[in-house]
């Protein structure tokens, strides 16, 4: 896949995956609400260009890591969302056997470590990840998630040095969604883009409209162009709002409505239909069965996790050790 | 050394109950009114339309001292550490806090290498009065936000360490640790926030306590006898003083007495109380939510096996977390999470088998 | 399970005799020729006329095996910690190190929530065979470079420990390591590493052990006893069991004869070799150089008092520093670590009093 | 005090004290060669000018913060040498009762938080000084010693990045000489100047010669200004360079030899001694007589440690707890 050239097919995928991440938050939402799955989860509806736009990037072999908000990356690479909601429900067949739960969601196998719900945590993972790669002389990179609050703490600073100085294969990427929990990202950094600290490891740092999948695909094509041919990270912050509040609890009143309104406005799953079908690469009518196919790998994927097995209390015991 | 429920201070004879959160909440604005001194600083505490911190604790502590005073700080756990540590030793008494314990980790270095030895590493110049508020407990979060942690910093020598397990002990010991001039580790078991003006937990328990209007002030180091009994002394802490009482309620009326001991702080310990009961009933178990291997009882049983060689007449036993971290799946959760089930079992066992 | 010192394959029948920096490079050096997998990543390690890490085990490897594996990094211990768990997840098998063990702390999070968590949250499909590398002891630095830390991460699921006495075991043991699948902190004792091909330590012992050419591996969780013994049983790890069996000489000019139990590991613990030996002698004592409350002593005294209860005929005593941070003046330094006097003066009390 | 206005009587007073830090690490070096000091030393000869250059900013309730190697720091800031010295000898008279030794000298109440040996550690600490002196409403400031390896680690950013959001009275002072331990500095970042950090938290960088004692001194003059004026932290990195080795047991084979000659020749001491008898401040018998009182006074430390009584071994039980 070249940057340049995504045929109608991938825009078709790409739209599909959007599509998929949309839906299922949204059906996670009815079945925390219904009382139906345990324990809490942090959604990412409205992020789902810069989760799906990143991904289109990705080859096999590639890793993401993730954070405590992992749902759309899960699906955007790829993961069976069978899988990922029968870990929700925790069951026995789950993507971590029950075991994990919504934090902490991945398949190394299928491209993804198990998201890491400490913020900031993940990206010395990442970087390892990718000195991994690099020493292996793998072709692959990893791509790695994290949130605008974690670009204050210690490890960001530390790994993305590290991968900066080594010319690691890897991809930071911060979804800048304007708020860590209730927090605004400005009071709590004085620059204006989390891009601007890139100079400070001496690697490019790039914004891009995080809404708008192609532009992310794009600015992300070219990062792990660079990443690939050994020229070392980017530091890739996509903009970008979450619809929902910070975790389930939350009703998110710390945000002024005109900007939360201001940012349906440019919903990114609605955003690229409409770009899609203006531009006549989907019909209405294939925009319709997208939307019904999703509906039906959803409804499997629930029914699956519902009827799924789950652990037996003793699994507690295992997987401690190797 | 230790007080008996009833010889607390008003506990019981007020007529107002309060939850943990309430009570720990009009503990930092009790302290925050008695003293200028006292800051609060921490990630998502003050910020209008938001949250009070993770828990709610905070909720409307900015309205009423203003973000001067209750300073919401960046996701930066160890400068949240080190920065409380540094304004400690600069004069004022911060009560910092960390949304989940299990980031504690990440502040470890400025708990235990800085605030913890500033004082000792000045030959005794330098007081560092701080507080790190910790929520413990597992709660269908997973592995990264269940954690129990408080041996971990038991064994670390300069930090005191306090877990209360109900709103009374809770405002009393909130005070006495802001108004300590070490630093404190203040463990909060998110099971124990209850309802009422806090985030609904599931699985929570609705412990309402009274809580007298009139100030008081619980010490450090003394012990309480949640329960008297005669057959058998069992040792426990935040949400599992509360299973031990289920236990101890069941096991009565199987004819079996157990005293229950709410250790409240494990830094400084209540050795005393602890060995006294010990050595009365001449049975000991110990139950916390931690891992096992090097939980804080394992210190309980190793001291007090010495201490009271020879007054037992029971191997000293502690129902604990398996050596595993906190599964997700509820179904596992429970058999992780020590149940009441076990302690009565295992009671039962040391009572009948010895 | 333990094996007696006479039954270690080929330990005595060599001639060659190396100190503890010897062995471990050699272990390292060993190691890296075989798998190609295995990476060295730290501070100062290979940096051409440089020390060869704080301590120089990793000298000379840099020459042999080149930059890109034996990796020099920025001063970022989190980062050190986390990039090793993810390369060892991606395929790698890094060997770690900090300078000083008290760093450790400042990696905690990733060591003790990502490394130690990362299998058993994904459900067993992932393994993370790392080894961090940290020297313990006090040396003479103050609080900040001298404390031993095998509780905290003793304390820690998913986490094995590994502490050798002497450069036979930490050459087996090193190798061992760095074959596990799992994460390993591994401590090495600073007074221990020797004076040959080592930085030189004030007060450091000269350890100088049987190493055999012919490859050896030494198995976790098998205790050893280096000195047998049917009066008393002293369990100790690292610095300690040097001093346990100067101890046990001197207390056999006295006629008692010590048992001196080498840990070797203390996750997985062999708990059999201990708990044999405790039956057999009747009396047991633990001793290590970490501060007394919280100890891993703390889980031997308590685990042991349980499942030998009757079976000991005097209290399980633990001599370990007291409950300060490393204090820097030699006077106090002296009195903090552990003493032979000690030891023996223990041992005897609980041999003549019980 | 005020920078442009620097007088003789000031300028002889900054030379004194770095003579005072030369000579005073010369005879510790000496003492530990002769076994007479317990533990290990990182010394700081050729930093003298950046240690007194910044302290002859401070003022009476400023608090500085130090590192593993805080001799010079401590003396630059006007710690009494007699119980400097008495630290060093481990005794009970030492400005931590020989509880601390060379890696924690301080004494807050003369303005310095005992010194953290562990590397970053003390920049948080630092930061909380400042907030306690903002919120007293004190103009005090802190002043926060680091060297060019502290710029890799957590504490670094997460601290920075609070006392800019803040503004807090804190001036960050990195003293890049070069190296850490055995790692030169561009092996372990890709910037040429840590001050280019200075960006990513939104707060000025400036990079100054850390050996021309007068310039080190108005540079932090204008960065105490900024902190005392509300106006935030300043990031002040100060190139300079260490003569000996580490630690005690270093030779710095890993720096090329004409590396060290070149700035030997630009040693601050001498380079001082001579611009100010070159500009007539002091005559070449003033001067002399500095040296000789700085000997003097060294002499009567050495004394004052060697006859001061020793800690009893039971004083490690005491000062755990307040
Ligand atoms: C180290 C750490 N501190 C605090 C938290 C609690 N917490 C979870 S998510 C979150 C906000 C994260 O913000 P951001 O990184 O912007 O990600 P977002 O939630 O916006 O996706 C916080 C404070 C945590 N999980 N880890
Ligand atoms: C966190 C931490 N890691 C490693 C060390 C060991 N160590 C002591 S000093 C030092 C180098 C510090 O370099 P720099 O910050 O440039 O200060 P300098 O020694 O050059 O003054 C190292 C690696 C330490 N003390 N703390
Ligand atoms: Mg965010
Ligand atoms: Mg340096």
């Amino acid at each position: 896949m070249s940057a340049s050239t995504l045929d109608k097919t991938q825009k078709a995928g790409m739209f599909r995956r959007m599509v998929l991440c949309r839906k299922f938050e949204e059906r996670v939402y009815y079945l925390f609400l219904e009382g139906r799955l345990p324990g809490t989860v942090h959604q990412s509806a409205g992020q789902e260009a810069s989760a799906v736009g990143v991904c289109s990037a990705l080859v096999e072999g590639d890793v993401i890591t993730s954070t405590h908000r992992p749902h759309s990356h899960a699906i955007a690479r790829g993961l069976p969302v069978k899988s990922l909601m029968a870990e929700l429900f925790a069951k026995s067949t789950g993507c971590c056997r029950g075991k994990g739960g919504s934090m902490h969601l991945g398949d190394l196998a299928l491209g993804m470590l198990p998201a890491i719900a400490i913020v900031g945590g993940g990206i010395p993972l990442a970087t390892g990840q990718a000195l991994a790669f690099q020493y292996l002389g793998r072709k692959n990179i990893a791509a790695c998630f994290f949130g605008d609050g974690a670009a204050n703490i210690g490890t960001f600073h530390e790994a993305i040095n590290m991968g900066a100085i080594w010319n690691l294969p890897v991809v930071y990427i911060c979804e800048n969604n304007k708020y860590g929990a209730s927090t605004s990202v400005d009071k709590v950094m004085k620059v204006e883009h989390v891009s601007e600290r890139a100079a400070a490891y001496g690697i490019p740092g790039v914004t891009v409209d995080g809404n708008d999948v192609e532009a992310v695909h794009r600015a992300m094509w070219s990062a792990t162009e660079r990443a690939r041919t050994g020229s070392g990270p980017t530091l890739l912050e996509l903009e970008t709002y979450r619809f929902s509040g910070h975790s389930r609890s939350d009703p998110g009143h710390y945000r002024p409505q005109e900007e939360v309104a201001a940012w349906k406005q440019r919903d990114p799953v609605a955003l690229y239909e409409k770009a899609l079908t203006d531009q006549g690469i989907l019909t209405e009518e294939e925009a319709r069965q997208i939307h019904d196919s999703v509906e039906k790998e959803l409804e499997e994927a629930v029914k699956f996790a519902e009827e799924s097995p789950s652990p037996a209390a003793e699994d507690c015991l295992s997987d401690v050790f190797a | 050394m230790s007080l008996p429920e009833t010889q607390i201070p008003a506990a019981e004879a007020s007529a107002r109950k309060l939850t943990m959160v309430e009570a720990l909440r009009e503990a930092l604005s009790e302290e925050m009114r008695r003293d200028e001194r006292v800051i609060l600083l921490g990630e998502d505490i003050g910020i209008a339309g938001g949250f009070g911190g993770a828990f709610t604790v905070t909720l409307g502590l900015a309205e009423e001292f203003g973000h001067r005073r209750v300073v919401d700080t960046p996701i930066s756990e160890a400068a949240i550490a080190g920065v409380a540590a540094g304004a400690a030793a600069g004069g004022l008494r911060p009560v910092a806090d960390v949304q989940y314990g299990d980031f504690l980790f990440i502040a470890m270095d400025q708990l235990a290498n800085q605030a913890a030895k500033l004082r000792y590493m000045s030959g005794g110049k330098i007081s560092v009065p701080m507080v790190m508020r910790a929520p413990v407990g597992a709660t269908t979060r997973g592995s990264q936000h269940g954690q129990s942690l408080e041996a971990f910093f038991t064994h670390v020598p300069g930090l005191k360490v306090a877990c209360p397990s109900n709103p009374y002990d809770g405002k009393g010991l909130l005070k006495t640790a802001i108004r300590d001039d070490n630093p404190v580790i203040f463990f909060e078991h998110k099971l124990l926030y209850g309802s009422k003006g806090a985030r609904k937990e599931a699985g929570g328990i609705e412990v309402l306590g009274h809580v007298p209007e009139k100030e008081y002030l619980i010490p450090f180091g003394q012990a309480k006898i949640a329960r008297p009994g005669r057959d058998i002394t069992i040792v426990a802490n935040l949400l599992m003083v509360h299973r031990s009482l289920q236990a101890a309620r069941i096991l009565a009326e199987r004819g079996i007495e157990a005293e229950v001991i709410d250790v409240r702080t494990l830094v400084p310990f209540d050795w005393d109380a602890v060995a006294e009961s010990a050595r009365r009933t001449r049975k000991l178990m110990i139950v916390e939510e931690d891992n096992l291997t090097g939980g804080w009882g394992a210190e309980v049983a190793a001291r007090i096996g010495d201490i009271c060689f020879g007054h037992l007449d029971a191997p000293i036993r502690r129902v604990a977390a398996p050596d595993t971290p906190v599964p997700f799946a509820p179904v596992m959760e429970r058999f992780y999470i020590p149940s009441t089930d076990t302690i009565v079992a295992t009671a039962q066992e040391l009572v009948s088998s010895y």
